[in-house]
């Protein structure tokens, strides 16, 4: 399994399946079963300052196989309450990104301060979610506050900083660039895509919030085009994230570019099973294509004459 | 992949409590749950208390908060969508078994009774509510029971008292393969423990916030299970393991509360 | 049919589906084709100022039955060899609407007055190919370029001019605005999303651009939200894009704000009778919905309580 | 959707000629194409000249120009991406048929000519090339040829001219239900003139260029037709009508150019 290990800015994973923020996140116990059925880490909810109960029913609408469409509106204790969560999820072994999203650099700074006391091995700024009033991408879209959020957290901790951008944007690798130059450690993406659902019987909004995301298979080609072209863009290591279901989804992602990847949506379908299954078929497929370490098969699709 | 689906009949089973039937024909077995949309209010999670292919499908709503009680309000005609089914289900084996039900739970367990009852195993029932009146599926669950006892809590039928205190009895007169039940969790534990000395599996719905219902958002997180998916039926071994049961739940927001 | 005819700025169409940009459109007996399926109108390849090959082969990937990546990189005749083709449709009849693209503002707007002279009943400028470089996306992204460009064809012709926006944007509201402000009569919303597939095996892109452009069901959320945005944004009518293959999917472009959609993808598994199936569906959905006239189903759903 | 597969034989047939034999489980129609991509390189259409279930399948490619040089290159082990197959077919039925191929055209002709015999039909064929070298799958059909006539430009072996002046003689002496041809328009128009007074029906297989080849993009436009999905086979009455056939074609960019 040894081949299977990565890094991303200095923390090391066992593999590079990671648990999306959001999916089983809320809980240490979820996390920790993450953990146990093989993810190589996991990524906590987004964390806020107050306790958030999110947007009301309909949360999700599912679209066929390839889609899903989601509005659940940041639910989460808050960052208080959710430090004992943490601790229970890293009891049982696992390695923790602690995820937290914020309405300007102060807040998100304070957040981290707090994160990080819990024992996270690296933060995650949800610079991206496309659905919160105040929040997510209206921060994430526009460079110049993606550099002050960055550059504020950065000097209030020393964990390694990733920040995980929206794709709602006409060109994520210059968020990219601003996060890298603002410090960010690692780049993530990309969060779900803006989407709307109407139900055309009673001519309503599916989802109670209106907008949601759009994640799963539908969105992997836009998730590795982002990924491909925020390689071409900075140096820091990429955390892919978008549509991954097999384990040739999250090889395209390392060949365009990821170090590591996150896994979402498909753990729906997938449950406990598919973390073992992901990783042993990328085992195979770094074998197959004579990838003697993980690190060799990142962006060699940029590579190929 | 939400159907809008017409309320075909509307029964009033008790005074809280109300069945809304429909077509929706997705398969169900028995014990599984549906997300069910009131247009342009919120979604909420039902156990279907009709079942079978063919005909209607149902769920029995008990007016808690704002949603249920738009439910109960519905008339014949008006849409609802629904999503679903969802979960696992009660055992579908068992010669003979013990159901125990209170107050709305037994929604979820009339259709395992009638299941059980029609692949031929004997199945006796322990109902309790707070009131006569409130007796949810008395007279159907009546017409497959082998022996059907009833609690109130105010005495106004059977027991005068909790149903728990039917169950040590009944569980003693006879020997069950295994014990369904849902209702407060608080009754349920009380069940297990009424079984534990006999070694008499028991099966428990649980309920949780439930808000994506498909195993992903962790709003229904039972300790290290997801209730939407793991459950909503667990066996007693699973639940007595849970620091949570019967003690703590989780708020819209993922708080640990109180039960 | 009369519940089905709509207008669009001024223009009447004998229905809502609109054979959309760079399918079919490249000769004017594919036009006259899409109007005897029964198109309400046809919108013609984009049309630029030379005789353009666009991309190598691969041009496009399947990607299962919810979605098709795309980089045709806008291969067409050129507009003084294209006049040909649509002089061919009109005289069988069809209502075409003549899509143009350009480099700047002043290629537009010479291409319009070219595209005036041929009969079209609108201009419906490509702000928003995602693939083209130093065109598409590269113009569309940015409103204060949208301004430029549609004053400039405005002040050239007399015709109505449609900006087609591109949804590879944080604010395709912002678009819409800039669009109506420099005098846009209608605004058509969307092009593709940018995507990109790459094959495990070789690993290698499998379009031979690169990067393509996002189509089919997998990108109706997508096309639906932007034309709620626009909706609530702009005054002039909407045509909605992306993703339509039944008439409930243009039922909910049509109550999110639009006054007719476009059908692209959709018509590679539908074809010919793929216009009459829509037609006829709608015309059952607005009766069910007792709307008299497609203009009041506009918009319905933000009218629902 | 594109599959990638492994040549796993490579056979010269002709000094311009290479057929690449390959595992692609899709069933496919006589005279049905795929799309075939050389991994950096481009993608060009190809006829199925082997397409039997269970045995690999084939392609016949004849150097034009890059691409096709660079298929005629690949050794057993090399991928190439492969999909489909797509587009309409040669007739299913017709007792007695009339198969006319010019040049790389029997590369879509002879799995539909085995095909016809294996349902018992009698097959006559009528073959020609520049020279004897360029005769293509002479001793394949000879297997399952009532008659095979042969003509070559240069007369090395057979008639000594056009394949053309082979068919309204073989047309003259027998009644035929039907001719299929492929080859070079002008050939295939000739085929038709000879065909009419006879009123015996022609299916032509024709060429444009491809790109989608799934009936969008408009590059293999023929008239009203789309080449991928309403071809590439059609009848004389379709092509006859059509302004183009024997004389234009569309470049790459959508001109019309002269064929
Ligand atoms: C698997 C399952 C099966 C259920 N089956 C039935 C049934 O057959 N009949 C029945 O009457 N009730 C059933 N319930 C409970 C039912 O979902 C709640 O009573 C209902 O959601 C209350 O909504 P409300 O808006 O009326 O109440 P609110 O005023 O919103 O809340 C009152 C209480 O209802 C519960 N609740 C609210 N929203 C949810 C939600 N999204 N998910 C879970 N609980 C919620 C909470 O405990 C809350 O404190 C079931 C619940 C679950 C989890
Ligand atoms: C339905 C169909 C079936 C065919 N079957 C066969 C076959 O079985 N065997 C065979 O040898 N050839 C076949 N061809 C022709 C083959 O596709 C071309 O010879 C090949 O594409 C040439 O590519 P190139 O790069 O070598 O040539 P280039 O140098 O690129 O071009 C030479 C000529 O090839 C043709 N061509 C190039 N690209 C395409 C394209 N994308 N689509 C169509 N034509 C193109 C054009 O006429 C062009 O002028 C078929 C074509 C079609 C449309
Ligand atoms: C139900 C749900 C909840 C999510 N919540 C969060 C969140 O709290 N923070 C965050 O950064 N991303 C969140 N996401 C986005 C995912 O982390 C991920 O970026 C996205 O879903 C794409 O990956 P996928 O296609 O594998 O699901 C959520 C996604 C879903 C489906
Ligand atoms: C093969 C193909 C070619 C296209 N060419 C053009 C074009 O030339 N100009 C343009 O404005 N849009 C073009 N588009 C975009 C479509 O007009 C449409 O906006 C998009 O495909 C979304 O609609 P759909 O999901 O119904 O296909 C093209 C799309 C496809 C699939
Ligand atoms: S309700 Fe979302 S995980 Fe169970
Ligand atoms: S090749 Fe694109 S329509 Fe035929």
């Amino acid at each position: 399994m040894d081949r299977l290990s990565t890094e991303v800015a200095g923390v090391r994973f066992r593999n590079p399946f990671l648990l999306a923020s959001g999916i089983w996140g809320e809980t240490g116990a979820a996390l920790a079963r993450a953990h146990r059925d093989g993810a190589g880490g996991v990524v906590t909810k987004s964390i806020g300052s107050a306790t958030r109960e999110g947007y009301p029913n309909p949360t999700v609408e599912q679209l066929g196989s390839w889609g899903l469409l989601n509005a659940m509106g940041l639910p989460n204790p808050g960052m208080e309450h959710y430090a004992a969560e943490i601790a229970l999820a890293r009891k049982e072994g696992a390695t923790v990104v602690g995820s937290i999203f914020g309405g300007d650099a102060k807040e998100f700074a304070t957040l981290a301060r707090a994160m990080e006391q819990t024992g996270v091995v690296a933060l995650e700024l949800n610079l991206s979610c496309p659905h919160a009033k105040g929040y997510g991408s209206e921060i994430g879209r526009d460079p110049a506050i993606v550099t002050e959020v960055v550059r504020a957290v950065k000097q209030a901790v020393r964990l390694p900083v990733w920040a995980k951008l929206t794709p709602n944007t006409h060109d994520i690798g210059a968020l990219a660039e601003a996060a890298e130059q603002a410090g960010a450690d690692a780049i993530s993406a990309i969060n779900t895509v803006r989407g709307l659902a109407i139900d055309p019987e009673t001519m309503r909004p599916v989802l109670a919030h209106g907008f949601g995301g759009l994640s799963g298979p539908a969105i992997k080609p836009i998730g590795l085009a982002c990924v491909w072209q925020i390689y071409d863009r900075v140096k820091v290591p990429i955390v892919g994230i978008g549509g991954i279901s097999t384990p040739e989804d999250a090889f395209e992602y390392l060949i365009a570019g990821a170090s590591a990847v996150e896994v979402g949506t498909a753990l729906s379908a997938g449950g406990d099973a598919l973390f073992g299954t992901l990783s042993a078929g990328l085992e195979r497929l770094l074998e197959h294509h004579g990838f003697s370490t993980l690190a060799e098969a990142v962006g060699a699709s940029h590579r190929v004459r | 992949m939400r159907t809008l689906v017409r309320v075909e009949e509307v029964v009033r089973e008790t005074p809280s409590m109300v069945t809304l039937r429909f077509s929706y024909p997705a398969p169900a077995l028995p014990g599984q749950f549906v997300m069910v949309w009131v247009p342009g209010d919120d979604e909420v999670p039902m156990s279907l208390s009709y079942r079978e292919d063919g005909s209607p499908k149902g769920i029995t709503v008990k007016v808690m908060g704002s949603t249920s009680r738009h439910l109960t309000e519905l008339k014949v005609g008006d849409r609802i969508g629904i999503r679903g089914p969802y979960g696992n289900h009660f055992p579908l084996d068992g010669n003979r078994v013990l159901v125990v039900g209170g107050g709305s739970g037994t929604a979820a367990l009339a259709p395992a009774a009638e299941a059980a009852h029609a692949r031929g195993a004997r199945v006796d029932v322990a109902l309790g509510a707070v009131t006569a009146a409130e007796l949810l599926f008395r007279d159907r669950l009546r017409r497959i029971a082998g022996d059907l006892q009833v609690s109130t809590d105010d005495g106004s039928e059977g027991h005068h008292g909790f149903v728990t205190a039917l169950v040590g009895p009944m569980l003693a007169s006879a020997r069950y393969d295994a014990v369904w039940t849902c209702g407060p969790e608080i009754m349920m534990s009380k069940v297990m423990a009424a079984a534990k000395p006999l070694s008499v599996p028991v099966f428990g719905s649980m309920e949780r916030i439930m808000k994506c219902a498909i195993n992903l958002c962790d709003a229904c997180s039972l300790g290290p299970y997801h209730v939407c998916a793991d459950g909503p039926v667990f066996t007693h071994v699973q639940l007595e393991g849970l620091e949570d049961f019967g003690r703590y739940k989780r708020s819209m927001a993922g708080l640990r509360i109180p039960v």
